[in-house]
């Protein structure tokens, strides 16, 4: 008859015991502030991305990118006005889940971090800055497009990449002026965007600025990112409407199928032209769909190939993780040296006076941007921009602005013509 | 006894005597005659084509374009056959084992990367994948049904889902460890594309879809004309009772896992060079899988094929109609509705 | 079936339901958890929160599908509305989550009293049954997406006070207010479990999932029985919806409508003990921290297996077969085992 | 007024006329055997009464009401009761919990229920198995269970499925006597189908006999046992058994 206190104690039990194991940290104590002594301490990062799961690809190089930053940063002496104190990075995987995202978050709060950096996901990032507000730590996102995030007010979050609206404000921007240099100004464009907050943000943002720009916009076609599995339907409502240029704003895996719709329904445009496309410019999209990709544009916010740094990075990652440096993982990079130079320049880890010194950052970019990163008082990069890109020769080049361009744009840039 | 004045009369005998105008025969209870059956069949198809013809005019009528109409049909068809192949082997596993099986599309994504592997080392064609492919997901499969479902077979729903979805995670993360996240491919050497009606479909789609239909065929032949597929059929009607009559059940159970798992084998091969390869890939057709067996009626191998042609003009049609939402919105709603409507499936028999 | 006329061995005895001991262990339980902030630091309370969470998650799942029989596949849908109907009303009217919370509780009733009529009037059954709530709960996850009602994927934080807050459930972070609260809600969820086994509803849930039939021609009306079961179960997990939101700040449709949630509520209740009382809590005590136990074994490995570390996946993988085991070994679950073990000396 | 009233009751599965066009009537207080074949359609007969199936055609009236296709929670609540052939005993449950829900479903609160449910228990010799699980109970328990459960929801008309087979004829006869007090004291009606003729012989006041889904013939229970054509439909098998 005893058997309910046996399961009273068989829950505490279970609890007790995970409380103690679960996440103990190893060897760390004590809260995110205080003072770092003298020489032989190590200042802990926190780093959040997606290791497991759908956006593990991502994730895992922005793991790789902040730690090669703070290995740079180890290398150089460490934090010069700390005593040379190292960093440290602390790794937690968010699944792409946010309430893992958010137990992370606090497990590396509570091991100490400093400072995070992360996540890729929207939806993670705007719980992390949350926690992040609460515990009163920086936290820089390195990639997260959703506008949202920076307009709840936070004081201590920061974000490297881009908003959607600054994104599709240049890829139109970037059309017309690509297109009337080749003298064929577009006219009419075809809208294919991701229903989620980021494509629709993106298709907003770009038709206002395009129609400004004296271009009309249709047809709009939304499509479910996870479930779609062929675009010809779309792509022939996109012929048939006759439009010239279609811009696409989407994920990798649906960008492929888009080409590869492009490529079997022949819709007579001058460009496919990505807007923060997930697909379009990274480095392994021009041999998954061959010929079918050549020409693609693609406006983005992109590590600066014209950049000696950058080169070395990359090269760098390579040897490293016998793997192409993606931007993200630039972006990544670069949030652990906005760390680190704030670390320098406040000497402290005082997570108070370290966000003051994150706000006042002007520091040069690896990314390809208007200007050093420096944060305005929501905490966006005032100096994030996108560049244009295309695929030229089976390789994705750097084609626009001119100060950034590796090569010409070719415009118009019909695939398979 | 009763005191007799509280008897009550004789019941009110307003009926003639016993006629036999009907002879009652138990036997038409389950087995109607086959006529009738044909019959209703014909009338399920008929209702399906109006419904099918309906929604055209209204797709029409919805986009005023007869080319981007005939482009989703086609496209519908065509992605609808891979529909149907990925939902053959989940069917049957369905009708047999009574084993809702989240773990189908984890072994599809296996053979995504045996076909990755084939093409990868060897160069070879995508399509010979098929020949390693599915004698190997015939072995996992039989393997798996051994000795991880055998145990939970005729547990709760619940157990069985659990394990399923375990495993599902095991493969999927196995897949991520050993390939590593990064999406690979194996596309078809010369792809074109062939117009149809203005419409353009890819010789690769072609040749999943007409490989689905021989797919199909077989296994249909299998279940009809074989001693095995006739001890599955005695199985899926009446476990029990096909154990009395001297079938050894368990060795079924385990055939008919092998042989589903050998379709979703099959389905990986033939799926593989249209779609981005990666640890999560199968999952996408799990849940559409799961619709086009009740649509098709479970264990029925021709129904999955017609409900997941079914299912691609839906999903195809449904981005017509409802621009904005999700074609997966349409989807389920047909789902409900056949779940209501005609919960044994549209080609199945009344329970 | 028996078929021997006569057995001679005595029929287990069934002992009378100890329900006050059962109340009486729930207060120990309460009081003992109560004590934990005062020895976990804030990581680990984390953990039991979620703990916590999936508890309640659970809780209400077992009463429709554990009692009630009627297994659910799309409890997603009544989390999701008890998440999405608080942090609306908080985020665009200003109401206090706590108000939210009850509005959460009649909406999921309301829309689980709609879905389980249809589903029963269709006279759907296991597989089927569960295939249509897994189809509600994903049609609403597909609708909160595209809709500008609910701001689409964007979904909804919950802003911050910069204060403590009772009324608006808004603490420091790492509170123990934020555990204490969960502790009531789980704990209420539990005394309700056992007030509902024992009440006449309890009574005729329990005989409808025996025999339908038998309890229909005893003058159990089936179909409000299992209606009320069902909208009692939403409710439940609705609450879980509500202190999710309010715990993590932030809700998408993916987070409160996802699959993955439907799987949470039935998980802690298959590895515990489906139908039992105890189930649900026990497993989700084990399951909370099971993930966590795990990644962090593999992100500082034991000597021995260094080569482990850092492989993305294998965690989950340890996870996956971890369960498969529990779930075949114990198909009671574990506190189905143990009051087995014990019943059986 | 006839306590229940059949009329013209028809239904047919799949070309199959399982019930064709019965009609009878049941006075307050008598007993009411059915007898006929294997197959004769008086389950489904029974099903049509209780409200577990609608018939295609004709009425049911219970004092007056009709109660024709109503759902069987409700024709329960107009006070009939019925047994199952197949026993169906809540299996999860104890004997006496058993009762107590039939109890507690016509309004006993559940303290009461209980105590209800333990004089139902004593009454039909269940009480050495009270609070055992139903599911573990031999043929003879669930028997006697179904007949609790039915007794416990306080009927004015019980329908009894043969509640005596499967039971040792030494088992059988606390049974009858248990059915005679019903009616004697608590004044209950009874309809009764039964293959054990000797019951039949004993209980009934009036006897039907239903072949192939029709009325074969109805009268006493002397009367129909020399009705030539119920021989014929036993096919030569003597009918009125042996008596008690």
């Amino acid at each position: 008859m005893r058997k309910p206190w046996i399961a009273a104690v068989a829950v505490a039990m279970p609890l007790t015991l995970a409380a103690c194991g679960g996440s103990a940290p190893p060897g760390t104590e004590g809260t995110g502030g205080g003072e770092a002594g003298g020489s032989g301490d190590t200042i802990t990062i926190g780093s959040l991305h997606p290791l497991s799961g759908a956006f593990a690809a991502d994730g895992q190089q922005m793991d790789n990118g902040a730690q090669l930053a703070v290995d740079a940063v180890n290398e150089a002496g460490g934090i010069e006005c700390l005593d040379g104190a190292q960093l440290e990075l602390a790794s937690g995987d968010t699944q792409g889940a946010p309430e893992v995202g958010q137990s992370e978050a606090q497990r590396l709060i509570q091991e100490g971090a400093v400072a995070l950096v992360g996540t890729y996901n929207s939806a993670v990032s705007q719980n992390v800055a949350a926690v992040a507000e609460r515990n009163q730590v920086p936290f820089v996102i390195d990639v997260s497009s959703a506008d949202e995030i920076l307009q709840q007010g936070y004081q201590y979050t920061f974000r490297l990449q881009p908003s959607a609206a600054v994104l599709a404000q240049r890829g139109a921007q970037y059309l017309a002026e690509v297109s009337e240099q080749a003298g064929d100004p577009a006219q009419q464009v075809a809208i294919l965007h991701e229903q989620g907050p980021f494509g629709t943000a993106i298709a907003q943002g770009f038709t206002a600025e395009a129609e400004s720009q004296g271009m009309t916009i249709g047809p709009v076609i939304s499509y479910d990112p996870a479930s779609v599995s062929d675009f010809t339907t779309q792509i022939t409502a996109v012929r048939e409407a006759g439009a010239d240029v279609m811009m696409v704003a989407g994920y990798y895996r649906d960008g492929v199928l888009v080409a590869n719709a492009v490529d079997t329904v022949q819709p007579g445009l001058d460009a496919v032209w990505g807007v923060a496309n997930g697909a379009f410019d990274t480095p392994q999209f021009p041999g998954e769909v061959g010929d079918a990709g050549e020409g693609f544009f693609d406006a983005n916010y992109r590590l600066d190939m014209t950049n000696e740094d950058t080169q070395a990075l990359a090269e760098l990652y390579r040897e490293t993780h016998g793997d192409d440096i993606r931007t993200a993982a630039v972006l990544s990079y670069d949030a652990v040296q906005v760390i680190a130079d704030a670390l320098g320049r406040a000497c402290s880890t005082d997570p108070t006076e370290l966000r003051d010194a994150i706000s006042e950052t002007e520091l040069d970019s690896l990314i390809a941007q208007d200007g050093p990163i420096a944060f305005d008082e929501t905490g966006e990069n005032e100096n994030a921009a996108p560049i244009l890109m295309q695929v030229v020769d089976g390789t994705v080049q750097q084609v626009f602005p001119s100060e950034y361009a590796e090569t010409e744009p070719v415009y118009p840039a019909s695939p398979n013509s | 006894m009763t005191d007799p004045t509280r008897e009550h009369g004789a019941p009110p005998l307003d009926r003639g005597t016993v006629s036999t105008e009907e002879p009652p025969q138990t036997t038409q209870l389950t087995t109607p005659a086959p006529g009738g059956r044909r019959r209703a069949v014909a009338v399920r198809v008929a209702a399906v084509v109006a419904i099918a013809v309906v929604a055209l005019g209204l797709a029409y009528w919805r986009t005023g374009n007869e080319v981007v109409v005939t482009q989703a049909v086609l496209t519908g068809l065509m992605i609808g056959g891979v529909y149907g192949l990925v939902a053959m082997g989940l069917t049957l596993i369905f009708g047999v084992l009574d084993i809702v099986n989240f773990a189908h599309g984890a072994f599809l994504a296996v053979a995504l990367y045996i076909t990755v592997e084939m093409v990868g080392r060897f160069g070879a064609h995508p399509y010979l994948a098929l020949l390693v492919s599915v004698p190997l997901m015939f072995l996992l499969g039989a393997a798996v049904q051994r000795f991880i479902l055998s145990g939970a077979m005729g547990k709760p729903l619940e157990n069985q889902l659990l394990i399923t979805l375990g495993l599902a995670l095991l493969i999927d993360n196995g897949l991520l460890l050993f390939y590593g996240p990064n999406p690979q491919s194996a596309r078809l050497p010369n792809d074109t594309g062939i117009n149809v009606f203005g419409a353009v479909v890819t010789v690769g789609r072609l040749l999943a879809f007409a490989v689905a239909l021989v797919l199909a065929g077989l296994l249909y032949l299998l279940l009809q004309r074989t001693r095995l597929g006739t001890a599955i059929r005695a199985v899926a009607a009446n476990d029990s009772g096909a154990q009395m009559v001297g079938i050894d059940t368990r060795r079924i159970y385990m055939a008919t896992f092998a042989i589903g798992t050998a379709c979703a084998g099959a389905a990986g091969v033939l799926v593989a060079p249209l779609v981005t390869i990666e640890p999560t890939t199968g999952e996408l057709f799990n849940i559409v899988a799961f619709v086009v067996v009740v649509l098709g009626g479970m264990g029925n191998v021709v129904g999955a094929l017609v409900g997941g042609l079914l299912i691609g003009l839906t999903e195809q049609l449904g981005a017509l109609y409802l621009p904005g939402q999700s074609p997966l919105l349409s989807v389920f709603i047909v789902f409900v509705l056949v779940l209501f409507l005609r919960p044994q499936g549209l080609f199945g028999r009344a329970a | 079936m028996s078929t021997a006329v006569q057995s001679s061995e005595e029929p287990r005895a069934l002992p009378r339901p100890p329900w006050g001991r059962h109340l009486a262990a729930v207060a120990v339980l309460a009081v003992l958890l109560a004590l934990l902030p005062l020895v976990l630091a804030p990581a680990q309370q984390a953990v039991a929160v979620r703990v916590l969470i999936f508890a309640l998650l659970a809780l209400g799942w077992n009463i429709m599908s554990g009692f009630g029989g009627m297994f659910s596949f799309g409890h997603a849908a009544y989390f999701g509305i008890g998440a999405y109907v608080s942090v609306w009303l908080l985020v665009e009217r200003g109401v206090s989550p706590w108000i939210g919370m009850l509005a959460g509780m009649v909406a999921a009733a309301l829309f689980a009293a709609l879905i389980g009529f249809l589903a029963l009037r269709y006279r759907l059954k296991g597989a089927y049954f569960a295939l249509s709530t897994f189809a509600f709960a994903e049609m609403l996850r597909l609708l909160a997406t595209n809709s500008d009602l609910v701001n689409r994927a964007v979904g909804y934080n919950v802003p911050l006070r910069g204060e403590s807050s009772w009324a608006f459930i808004q603490f420091e972070p790492g509170a123990a207010e934020y555990l204490w609260i969960a502790l009531a809600l789980t704990v209420a969820a539990l005394v309700v479990t056992i007030v509902f086994l024992r009440s006449r509803l309890g009574r005729f849930t329990v005989a409808v999932r025996d025999d339908e039939d038998a309890a229909a021609a005893l003058g159990i009306p089936v179909m409000r029985t299992k209606l009320l079961t069902i909208m009692l179960s939403a409710a439940i997990t609705s609450v879980a919806g509500t202190f999710y939101v309010q715990y993590y700040f932030f809700v998408d449709p993916d987070v409160a409508f996802g699959s993955s949630v439907s799987i949470q509520a039935i998980l802690p209740a298959v590895i515990g003990g489906v139908a039992t009382i105890w189930g649900p809590v026990i497993g989700a005590a084990i399951l909370g921290p099971l993930n966590d136990l795990t990644a962090t074994l593999l992100r500082d490995p034991p000597p021995g297996l260094e080569f482990l570390q850092g492989r993305a996946g294998l965690d989950v993988m340890v996870y996956a077969v971890l369960l498969i085991l529990i779930v075949l070994l114990l198909p009671q679950g574990v506190y189905g085992a143990i009051r087995e073990r014990w019943e059986r000396r | 007024m006839s306590l229940l009233q059949v009329d013209n009751v028809s239904k047919t599965f799949r070309g199959l006329k399982a019930v064709d066009d019965v009609s009878f009537t049941v006075e307050e207080g008598s007993i009411l055997g059915i007898i006929g074949p294997n197959g004769a359609g008086k389950t489904t007969l029974f099903n049509c009464i209780a409200g577990a199936i609608a018939p295609d055609t004709g009425t049911v009236r219970l004092s007056g009401t009709d109660v024709t296709g109503a759902a069987p929670h409700k024709v329960s609540k107009a006070g009939m009761a019925r047994t199952f052939q197949l026993m169906k005993p809540f299996g999860s449950m104890s004997v006496l919990e058993n009762v107590a829900v039939a109890a507690m479903a016509h309004g006993t609160s559940r303290r009461a229920a209980t105590d209800a449910a333990a004089d139902v228990v004593e009454r039909v010799g269940l009480s050495r198995w009270r609070d055992a699980r139903a599911d573990g109970l031999p043929t003879a328990g669930l028997k006697r269970l179904e007949l609790a459960r039915a007794l416990a929801s306080r009927p004015r008309v019980l329908l009894l499925d043969e509640v005596l087979a499967g039971l040792l004829p030494a088992e059988r006869l606390p049974v009858m006597d248990l059915l005679e007090t019903l009616r004697s004291q608590d004044g209950v009606t009874l309809v009764f189908v039964e293959h054990i003729m000797a019951a039949v012989m004993r209980l009934s006041d009036s006897v039907l006999v239903l072949e192939q889904g029709r009325v074969l013939t109805a009268g006493s229970p002397a009367e129909v046992t020399r009705d030539p054509r119920v021989i014929e439909a036993y096919l030569g098998e003597e009918p009125a058994g042996a008596g008690s």
